[in-house]
């Protein structure tokens, strides 16, 4: 399944629900289906700093030459947000990160989130995990 | 129950609480961070800048005098408001953080000494600590601080063992904004002076909700915000006494807090202007003097009645929540309810809230020190303020139910 | 002469315009001491506080994001107007004039300097020059004062001089408050910036008339205040270079300010928050944004024609009137119009002209130090707005004639 | 005449004028018959200082057991005002001064130069005749 149709396959399960809460219900779902970060990771090395829930987000480039995340919040609702995105950029190449808008943030209608100015450090993580890819982009060309 | 106010009616003249979110009514619970503002200080606001604008002081001009006669005249106002002896112990600032830093600046100089040491209590929030706590770290100094007890009050004996070891200066915090403890700022400041210790209170989450008698207080410095009691942001008021801050030297430069200026020395103006360089928030002061004004209308005593009413209601309400810790229980708390379900984060039960139409506030309230003290990462506060109903705290506590079954 | 504004078109979104003051219409010529304001800013503030107003940063709440972001996007939208680099070089203050302060306080703190030297010149606003001259008082230092030509432009070769001193920064006015003067602030900056010194250019009587490309000037720090901008007051904009920013400590402390807070010590925030402390004026700061984008709409340039207009024709106007003396006539000065009668006390010629609607500031105009460089106690000035017209240019030319006559 | 009827006077001297520019016109040519302070007393000692316009004020008491005022300012706006005030108080015992209610300030349409913010310093003005005549009073008194 290539990314976008990751977030294709989010933005349909998300579709099922009108209301709010249904939606936060899955999404509090989801995050406990999170590739948890191996315990000796969750140091302040590893940390992402939104102003009242933390992440911790880990990756690795394996040997098949994809960037493998696995994290950790806090916070449910935070973890759920996290979750979502390493389904839709974890096992991929560094460039298929780098190329991937995410657009079904939007589409299901969690934009608020993506504000520079919210407290989850959403957009924070969403930056580290492309910096990520860049670094492991470099690193396979040389 | 006579005293009690109509808050039906009152809730009319709030636009702000009239509005849905999410496509659910607003339920505004997050009044210690700021209140909404009733019309007739947003009116005040606007018919300053439709007709009255000018700048202020020296202006010989109509508007100028127009507006300069009102913002003396809401200094008075402010001034018999908190029963201050003079007009001109009222210092416009933009707000209580300015406020303490202006006197922690100004007496720091005053005082000129190696290794001072201020008295606080764990509760202080942010800005009356950390003025402070820089001053005493840069001279070598000690910040001492008061502890507390398990519910949430000062710890009195631990306050005065302090007292002894004979602080420069004591700040302290008439209303938690985490606890809703009331500090007994009038007998603390009696046995300061006793020893010959100033006393500044942090009255911002005080003036809202009970009534403040500077001379009864008989504290040095008060200081509050407007936006925390139904004025506007930008203005906010330190009292000062006489004697302190004549002595006191001026905090910022420029504009009419000078006298006489010569490229060789500069002699400041007299009292209150010494304390207020640059062009004042002139419509913000006028429209926290409504603001003030339609509190004493609604009465403290019917404020209080309510709020009290509110508050215990609501904790009553959500004790019956599982798991649910409270933080803050001290007998006579103002209104505000701080707590946590164990095993929830409080950003996600915020989260959740927010997404029911209820606004509360979320994570440490600027207090990290208190919530170090306490052992948590931050808190979920409800705060009231006089136009909240006992519906909406049965609406809150239904709301936090769902959203901690959701979160377990 | 396509560029005129609509100046007819234009002042009907000026309630204040409108008035009469002892039946007669107001003409407002008071505009260096604050302008009115358009009702699109009175109605953004009037929006904000009845929709949208909430305490922000931290909170996760809806108005308290809705607020926040408004808040972030208006400083993007003050960093594009001067064209900053980037937003967070952009900080929100009271006004100008505490943003000097904060400045002249943390570069105080950073140089930790004995006898440090400040170069001024001799048509500083006293916001811009007593905090500089405490600071040097303090610390054995200097102030040292370039000197002015007759028509009222900066003495280049004198301040050329003084640079050679070597003093630890410039602060210089872009536009001088009483004489209309506007210094060369880019020139300057290169000269100052080749022997390595820093400058701040305070734009308090610049912003409302001209563009300002941050970028083009090179300066280190600019500031202005909102209200003189067609803007609400106790709102101020401190632009400062990242790298300086960086290296400064901070100047108030609490609230947003702080990164982590214990008894101990304090990590601060990173910038822009480090020096934004307690709660902003966000309704001020929205209501500045919607200032400003005024300003865009009418545009730079056709404000400036039209005002340079007003200003040519009333320094025409005006020369005719028997022993009058201009302050100020340096080539491409600004919209101000200070003058003297021989004989005429400023205060007696302000009050008259008052009495015939005409509202123009007396006095030594925060400027003392100027008006000893020029040996009178004060003068009368007019300053225009590009809502000013050509008539009452006309008015005020008879106006000066008539109470000249009462006076003589 | 006693204050009160000089003060009755003024306002009958303004009353024939409604035009503001007219009052003024009247103030300005009173303060051309204000008793000039000696030159010797113009002096910071005897200063009061507005914002904008100074006034000299010196004040005597006689033999006849009355107070004597002359006064200067460098408006004559100003000094068409003080000189109102000399009318009114000067020739007056100490406790007439003390018990004079200075009506006529508000009947002649001048009330906004008693506004305390005014930056023509009348306020202090009059406060300083008070002062001087307590202190006269207090010496005859002794
Ligand atoms: C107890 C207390 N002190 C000080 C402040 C700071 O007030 P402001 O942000 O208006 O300066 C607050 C507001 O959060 C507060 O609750
Ligand atoms: C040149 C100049 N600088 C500084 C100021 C001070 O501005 P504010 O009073 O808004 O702080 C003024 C306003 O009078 C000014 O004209």
């Amino acid at each position: 399944m290539s990314a976008e149709q990751a977030q294709q396959q989010i933005i349909e399960e998300f579709s099922a629900y009108e209301d709010w809460l249904d939606k936060y219900n899955l999404l509090i779902e989801m995050g406990k289906d999170i590739p948890v970060i191996d315990p000796r990771h969750k140091t302040n090395n590893h940390l992402i700093n939104g102003c009242q829930s933390r992440v911790w987000l880990h990756a690795e480039l394996r040997d098949d030459g994809k960037v493998y995340f696995s994290a950790d919040s806090d916070a449910v609702i935070t973890r759920g947000m996290v979750s979502l995105l390493i389904r839709v950029l974890s096992g991929r190449t560094p460039d298929e990160i780098l190329n991937t808008n995410l657009h079904f943030i939007d589409a299901i209608g969690l934009t608020e989130h993506l504000s520079p100015t919210r407290s989850n450090g959403l957009v924070s993580m969403i930056k580290q995990m492309k910096l990520y890819a860049q670094v492991f982009q470099l690193k396979t060309k040389n | 129950m006579s005293t009690l106010p109509d808050v039906d009616a009152l809730r009319q003249s709030f636009p702000a609480l009239a509005q849905t979110v999410y496509g659910k009514p607003l339920i505004y619970l997050d009044n210690g961070a700021t209140t909404q503002k009733p019309l007739s200080v947003i009116n005040r606001l606007k018919q300053y800048y439709k007709a009255e604008n000018a700048n202020i002081h020296r202006g010989v001009h109509y508007l100028s005098q127009l507006s300069t006669d009102a913002f003396e005249k809401a200094r008075a106002s402010v001034a018999a408001h908190i029963n201050a002896r003079q007009k001109h112990e009222i210092i416009f600032t933009r707000g209580t953080t300015e406020a303490i830093n202006l006197i922690a600046h100004s007496f720091a100089q005053h005082l000129n000494k190696n290794a001072p040491k201020v008295l606080i209590t764990a509760m202080e929030h942010h800005s009356n600590l950390v003025p402070w706590q820089q001053w005493v770290l840069q001279n070598g100094g000690r910040l001492m601080v008061a502890g507390l007890k398990p519910d949430g009050s000062l710890n009195m004996e631990h306050f005065e063992a302090l007292l002894e070891e004979q602080p420069d200066i004591v700040a302290i915090t008439h209303v938690s904004n985490v606890l809703g403890t009331v500090n007994p700022v009038k007998a603390i400041t009696s046995i300061a002076h006793a020893r010959g210790i100033p006393v500044l209170v942090d009255g911002a989450q005080a003036i809202a909700h009970m009534p403040v008698d500077i001379q009864d207080i008989d504290c040095d410095f008060y200081v509050f915000s407007g936006h925390k009691a139904y004025g506007p942001m930008g203005v906010g008021v330190l009292y000062g006494k006489e004697v302190w801050l004549d002595r006191l030297p001026p905090y910022q430069f420029g504009g009419e807090m000078v006298d006489r200026v010569s490229f060789d020395t500069t002699t400041f103006n007299e009292l209150p202007f010494k304390f207020e360089a640059g062009t004042p928030n002139v419509g913000a002061v006028l429209a926290l003097e409504t603001a003030l004004s339609f509190i004493r209308k609604t009465g403290y005593e019917a404020i209080a009645a309510h709020e009290h009413n509110l508050t215990s209601y609501g904790h009553q309400l959500l004790s019956r929540v599982e798991d649910i810790e409270f933080y803050g229980t001290a007998p006579g708390k103002e209104a505000v309810i701080s707590f946590n379900i164990k095993g929830i984060h409080p950003y996600d039960l915020g989260t959740l809230l927010d997404k029911m139409g209820i606004a509360v506030r979320t994570g440490h309230h600027c207090a990290q020190p208190l919530m170090d003290h306490l052992g948590i990462p931050g808190t979920v506060r409800a705060s009231m303020a006089v136009y909240n109903t006992l519906n909406e705290m049965e609406r809150l506590a239904e709301a936090v139910n769902k959203a901690a079954m959701m979160l377990r």
